[in-house]
């Protein structure tokens, strides 16, 4: 517990000055926060970060608050430690309910979860900014996470990877080195991956983004400035360096490596003829033209250009064998271990080698080869596809989900959903008491909901019939997270499209709704009413959610919202006695696309505000008393996403083994489908409208 | 007079240098901006040398023109990030000889040449820009009429070779439109 | 005066050739276009100076500027259509790989 | 001193503006807010991105703060105070604008990250889309006053402002400037939500400063030019002439703020598409109005 610190963690370097001393109090004022796992996970929570006086970053660049809601997976813990060494310092670190993640410095303060806790570390925070932004001697941020081991790879052959520089067992060509810290996938696009030099042909490939090809890396929020600097530290910027100095320390080796094979590389660019057999010259238009000499091409007169040996097959002949043709262009030696017999060029020809010339053939590519590979837009033109991650803590994304497209341009051509907060149902016994509250706390979204499905399973197993009068409260318990949920989707639907109305709107709404009474939910009626009468009527938002993330025809398996919204009549709580008894009827919308997600949300909170109205005060489930501690169960519950079943075997009060089937593992699978060929927001609209909760995703 | 000659000098030069900056620079972006300040310089000039409805237009021009150019440089270029250091030119010695021989004939000419008297003092900006209208709109109108379809011609052209065959609907070649229509406007 | 007018002259003639020698050395069709927009601005200059020294009570002078600037729009416009369906065609717009629009 | 008085104007206007943003956002009136985020953002590290164009990542911020000083240096606030009333105003505004376009180019181009290079490209697209009815309803102002300097439009205005002369071109005119100095629901090349940032994405620290107060004073600019071609600039009744020109600035300004506060963002398709099958159509008719309106009515 940091509360005797007097300086941040995550200080700047600099002497405590009078100027510097304003900057702080400054910073204090003006906290902003990047909320991890998201923003919507704090207002499930029922936090409200403005009322203590936090403004909600989009990008770590913009935080100077690390704020944590809860406990975080370890994928997710990674990722964080990630995105704070991009904040620029100073940092803070506050840590809600949950320790502190084992990646990151020591937590600046850490509080309970809940409002007047998260007032109050607030005033703790800034008094702590306000005096400690500044120390003379900071401490570091390193992490295990952060550090790149560098690999070797054979630019041909992916499947070879080294420790050490060499060269390559089946081509012979150098290998080069590549950062391989942390990325699990990172074999597959070693292209967009960290290493800038690592052949002359892998720039040329990234047409649209080809000044780096760290994009991908850079940008996943799951990457660090800090492995930056080791870069930096070749290239440029003292000023980085004092402030990262021991970031930049660990560095070292990897950078001089790097640094190494880069010399190496250009080496080959410079000086091809080191190990050349011989130069032939060609006329770049009529390739049957082969002199020995330079001179002038005796059918078109142009220049004739020196070319080496083995060089063009692909260019003319060889079109079976592209894997290989960028190398030919550049450097012969990389051909060592090539058996070019079969190709009608002449080899074995020594002839000298022209600098003279002022076009080195080392210097020519041919673009057709280049772009000959590469894949094919909607509109016809070869370009470059460049992955990039979004997420997991994406402002416009729920937090958790890791999104990874393909663009092409502003375009989505393909792309995959995963979650770093899925749920692991492989358990230990566990008591069924524990079982409740663990996984209630293990979905932040919709904690009421799998209580009762909980405890639904564990009645069930223990042969309880089920009790009229308590699962009225339930039900109105569940319905109300329902209308809060959906608010809470408005209120993110606002973030991704920067509508800051609805997003305030919705936000006040969802807190006010979280904790309301029968009597509270029935006097917002009115405020409910207007919000959706408002959003169906706001100009643009409905050509911005029209046709948009349409599924494709038969797609199985729909559940909940996505489902009712394509026309499907499928609700779990038709099949019950209790709702049946409410009045409840189901109502579908038919489109299928975002606006009629959109649409039958707002229906859903009135039919849901109309149930709770029926059924009276909430209450949170609770174990009722059970008997017979052993059996097996099986509950349903239609959560605000969709249906989940639980199906689990207790032996004398422990659960023993669990079976989860919930609504958003299946629709997670749906965003490869929804994102591909859209346009980059569309993309993202489109899984937005899906409301994916990545902790209800099992793995 | 000083003045005057001290601007167009400076303006001068950044012109030549960012337009020999086009050609040096490996970067594509990098050399697509510089030919638009290149560009924005010889707008400058046209100010220095009072010629204030051209000078504005021009800069303005170039702007829209030259960024759409970077973005063809960075579609177009096996490189554009300029990182592999490659060469992207041919017939160096022929292209270096033509330039400097073209230059030296012009620099000779304008050298050599006798200009007859030299007019003192133009006329104020906002006549120029009274005067240039009628002339456009008058004994010039011809002229701007053929110049105003040829652009709608170029640009229909340009999009019809530019979209691809039997793909309605996705128009790359809508990038190019625009610099016509706003010169006809602004010249109005 | 005439040191202005020169002065002027002489930075459109090195434009002009500066704007020559990237038209003919360069590789790349887009890079091609640059070297021919110097060689307009060139052109450009010398009208302006022209204009501006020798008879600015001649408004056709300035038009003729603004036949020029339309001619360079108009060369982009083309020029990008080209290379956009050049590059669908072949996937590159390098001159040297193309040796099919040799006449 | 009218340089001074101009600047001064541009600050207090930017700093209005940014109050009333946080007070939309946050829900709270802090008059010192933005005063305590320019200074933290001072206090606070500026990061390179690696392997960045650094040229462009320097200058691109400078330039869009420039770019917007430089629009404002040729509008009349009052009838004597304006920096310069060039003899070609009205067009001169439409040249510094564009280079708008090119500041975002070199923001996403600089800093060698994807999201910064999508928002910068897609601001290209989005000038497609703006940039002609930037340009014809200043055109139909343009003709109204037969002049190009800025003080004769605002005179030309003495009748009738040219929002009811030509409202058309008034409603066009506002809905491009949202979308010049790329606000909500025009904020394709930041988007928050979408590319976390954008070409802001890479920048902190002083940068970041410097980009923030020059997106500010890029709306207060085309506030003032909105007044300047339609709302009739200094004149008004009973107070003098800079008070009108600083009212009616603001107003425009706050409207901007606000329909980006009650607007999702736009899809960028739909936006190129309505500019140009909507948008140009209307904008020429409006030339078309105008000119028949000057014949008709002497």
């Amino acid at each position: 517990m940091s509360e005797a610190a007097t300086t941040l963690a995550g200080a700047r370097k600099g002497r405590p000055s009078i100027l510097r001393r304003w900057v702080g109090q400054a910073l204090a004022r003006n906290l902003s926060c990047l909320v991890v796992p998201g923003p919507e996970v704090a207002l499930a929570h029922g936090l409200d970060l403005a009322a203590a006086d936090m403004r909600i970053a989009a990008t770590p660049r913009d935080a100077t608050v690390l704020l944590i809601v809860g406990e975080l997976s370890q994928k997710l813990d990674e990722a964080t430690a990630v995105l704070y060494a991009q904040m620029p310092r100073p940092r803070a670190i506050l840590v809600l309910g949950g320790s502190a993640p084992s990646s990151l410095p020591q937590a600046d303060v850490s509080a309970d979860l809940s409002q007047t806790e998260l007032m109050e570390a607030a005033t703790r925070l800034q008094r702590l900014l306000a005096e400690g932004a500044f120390a003379a001697s900071p401490d570091d941020f390193d992490s295990s996470i952060l550090q790149t081991k560098t690999e070797y790879v054979c630019p041909m052959h992916p499947e070879v990877v080294e420790d050490e520089p060499g060269s390559c067992p089946k081509c012979g060509m150098d290998l080069v080195a590549r950062e391989a810290g942390g990325d699990s996938d990172a074999g597959e696009h070693d292209e967009n991956r960290g290493h800038e030099h690592h052949e002359h042909h892998h720039d040329h490939k990234h047409e649209s983004e080809g000044h780096d090809h760290h994009h991908a890396h850079h940008n996943d929020h799951g990457q660090s400035h800090e492995r930056h600097h080791g870069h930096h530290q070749n290239h440029k910027h003292a000023h980085d360096h004092e402030q990262h100095q021991g970031d930049d320390d660990h560095e070292h080796a990897h950078c001089h490596e790097h640094e190494d094979h880069q010399g190496q590389d250009h080496g080959h660019q410079q000086e091809p003829a080191q190990e050349q057999s011989g130069t032939e010259y060609i006329c770049p238009m009529h390739p049957e033209v082969v002199r020995s000499e330079p001179g002038r091409c005796p059918k078109c007169g142009m220049d004739l250009e020196p070319h080496k040996p083995g060089e063009d097959e692909s260019v003319k002949e060889d079109v079976s064998e592209h894997d290989h043709e960028h190398h030919h262009d550049h450097s012969g030696h990389d051909h060592d271990g090539h058996d070019h017999s079969d190709h009608d060029h002449d080899h074995d020809h020594d002839h000298d080698h022209d600098h003279d010339h002022d076009h080195d053939s080392s210097g020519f590519m041919s673009m057709v080869e280049v772009t000959k590979d590469l894949p094919r837009s909607a509109d016809g033109l070869a370009m470059d596809w460049l992955e990039v991650p979004f997420g997991p803590c994406f402002p416009g994304l729920p937090g958790g989900l890791k999104l990874t497209l393909t663009l092409d341009g502003d375009g989505v051509t393909e792309g995959q959903a995963t979650s770093l907060v899925a749920m692991n149902t492989s358990s230990e016994e566990v008591a069924v008491e524990t079982f409740i509250e663990r996984l209630a706390a293990a979905m932040p979204l919709a904690p009421v909901s799998y209580r009762l499905l909980a405890c639904r399973a564990i009645e069930q197993a223990a042969g309880l019939e089920p009790d009229p009068a308590v699962e009225r409260g339930r039900a109105a318990a569940l319905e109300r997270e329902r209308i809060a949920s959906h608010l809470g989707w408005l209120a993110q639907l606002g973030r991704q499209l920067s509508f800051v109305w609805l997003t305030r709107r919705a936000a006040a709404l969802q807190l006010e709704t979280q904790r309301a009474d029968r009597e509270q939910l029935v006097a917002l009626r009115p405020a409910l009413q207007s919000l959706i009468a408002r959003l169906e009527h706001t100009p643009l938002l409905k050509a911005r959610l029209k046709g948009i993330g349409a599924l494709p025809h038969g797609s199985q398996d729909l559940r909940g919202t996505v489902a009712r919204a394509s026309g499907r009549t499928e609700d779990a709580r038709q099949a019950d006695a209790m709702y049946r008894e409410l009045g409840f009827e189901m109502r579908a919308e038919s489109a299928g696309d975002a606006w009629a997600r959109l649409r039958q949300r707002h229906v859903e909170i009135m039919t849901s505000l109309d149930l709770v109205e029926v059924a009276g005060d909430p209450e949170l489930p609770k174990l009722r008393a059970i008997d017979n501690p052993s059996g097996t169960g099986e509950a349903t519950v239609e959560t605000p996403r969709g249906r989940a079943t639980l199906r689990l075997t207790q032996e004398r009060g422990q659960v023993v083994s669990v079976e989860l089937d919930s609504a958003c593992s299946q629709h997670i699978g749906l965003v490869a489908d929804l994102v591909e060929g859209q346009e980059l927001g569309d993309a993202l609209v489109a899984v937005g409208s899906l409301d994916l909760s990545p902790w209800e995703v099992t793995s | 007079m000083v003045v005057q000659a001290f601007f167009v000098g400076v303006f001068g030069l950044a012109a030549i240098g960012f337009g020999v900056a086009v050609f040096r620079t490996a970067s594509m972006v990098r050399s697509a901006l510089a030919l638009l300040f290149s560009q924005a310089a010889v707008g400058c000039m046209f100010l220095a040398m009072q010629a204030e409805f051209l000078g504005v237009l021009q800069i303005m021009m170039m702007a829209t023109e030259m960024s759409i150019m970077a973005i063809f440089m960075v579609m177009f270029m096996m490189d554009p990030g300029g990182l592999g250091g490659m060469d992207m030119s041919h017939q160096k010695r022929f292209s270096i000889g033509a330039g400097a021989i073209a230059a030296a004939t012009a620099i000779s000419v304008a050298l050599f040449s006798d200009w007859g008297p030299i007019v003192a003092e133009a006329p104020d900006a906002a006549m120029q820009t009274r005067e240039l209208g009628f002339e456009m709109l008058g004994r010039s109108m011809l002229v701007f009429e053929t110049a105003a379809i040829t652009i709608l011609t170029a640009m229909i052209a340009a999009t019809a070779v530019a979209i691809p065959v039997r793909q309605p609907g996705v128009d790359t070649g809508k990038l190019d439109k625009g610099n016509g229509d706003k010169e006809q406007e602004a010249s109005k | 005066m005439t040191p202005v007018l020169i002065l002027a002259l002489l930075t459109g003639a090195i434009l002009f050739g500066v704007g020559i020698y990237g038209a003919l050395s360069q590789t790349n069709l887009v890079m091609i276009m640059m070297g021919v927009e110097l060689i307009l601005a060139g052109a450009l200059v010398n009208l302006v100076a022209f204009w501006r020294f020798l008879h600015p009570e001649v408004y056709a002078g300035q038009m003729f500027v603004l036949v020029v600037m339309t001619v360079m729009a108009v060369e982009m416009a083309v020029g990008f259509g080209v290379a956009i369906a050049r590059f669908r065609a072949k996937g590159s717009v390098e001159m040297e790989e193309a040796g099919d629009l040799k006449g | 001193m009218t340089v001074a008085l101009v600047l001064l104007t541009l600050l207090v206007g930017a700093w209005l503006l940014a109050v009333i943003e946080a007070w939309l956002t946050t829900g709270r009136l802090r008059p010192v807010a933005p005063l305590l985020a320019g200074l933290s953002h001072l206090g606070r590290e500026s990061i390179l991105a690696r392997k960045p164009d650094r040229l462009f990542f320097e200058t691109a911020p400078v330039l869009l703060l420039v770019v917007a000083v430089l629009g404002a240096a040729v509008l009349p606030l009052a009838p004597d105070l304006v920096i310069a009333d060039l003899a070609t105003g009205a067009l001169f505004l439409n040249a510094v604008l564009a280079y708008v376009l090119v500041s975002l180019i070199m923001a996403g181009w600089g800093p060698n990250g994807a999201y910064a290079m999508v928002g910068g490209w897609r601001f290209l697209g989005q000038l497609i889309a703006y940039s002609m009815l930037i340009v014809m309803p200043i055109t139909a102002t343009a003709m109204r006053a037969e002049s190009l300097l800025n003080s004769a439009i605002v005179e030309s205005q003495a009748g009738l402002w040219n929002i009811v002369y030509q409202p058309l071109g008034f409603v066009l005119f506002f809905i491009a400037a949202i979308a010049l100095a790329f606000r909500s629901p025009f904020d394709l090349p930041t988007a928050p939500g979408e590319l976390a940032g954008g070409v802001d994405a890479e920048y902190t620290g002083v940068r970041l400063a410097v980009l923030r107060l020059a997106r500010l004073v890029m709306v207060i600019t085309l506030s003032a030019a909105t007044t300047v071609f339609f709302l009739g600039g200094w004149q008004g009744p009973l107070l003098p002439p800079w008070a009108w020109s600083l009212i009616k600035t603001l107003a425009v300004a706050v409207s901007m703020l606000l329909v980006g506060f009650y607007l999702p963002r736009i899809r960028e398709a739909d936006l190129l598409g309505w500019c140009w099958k909507l948008g140009i159509p209307l904008a020429l008719l409006n030339i078309l109005i105008v000119g028949l309106l000057i014949l008709v009515v002497p």
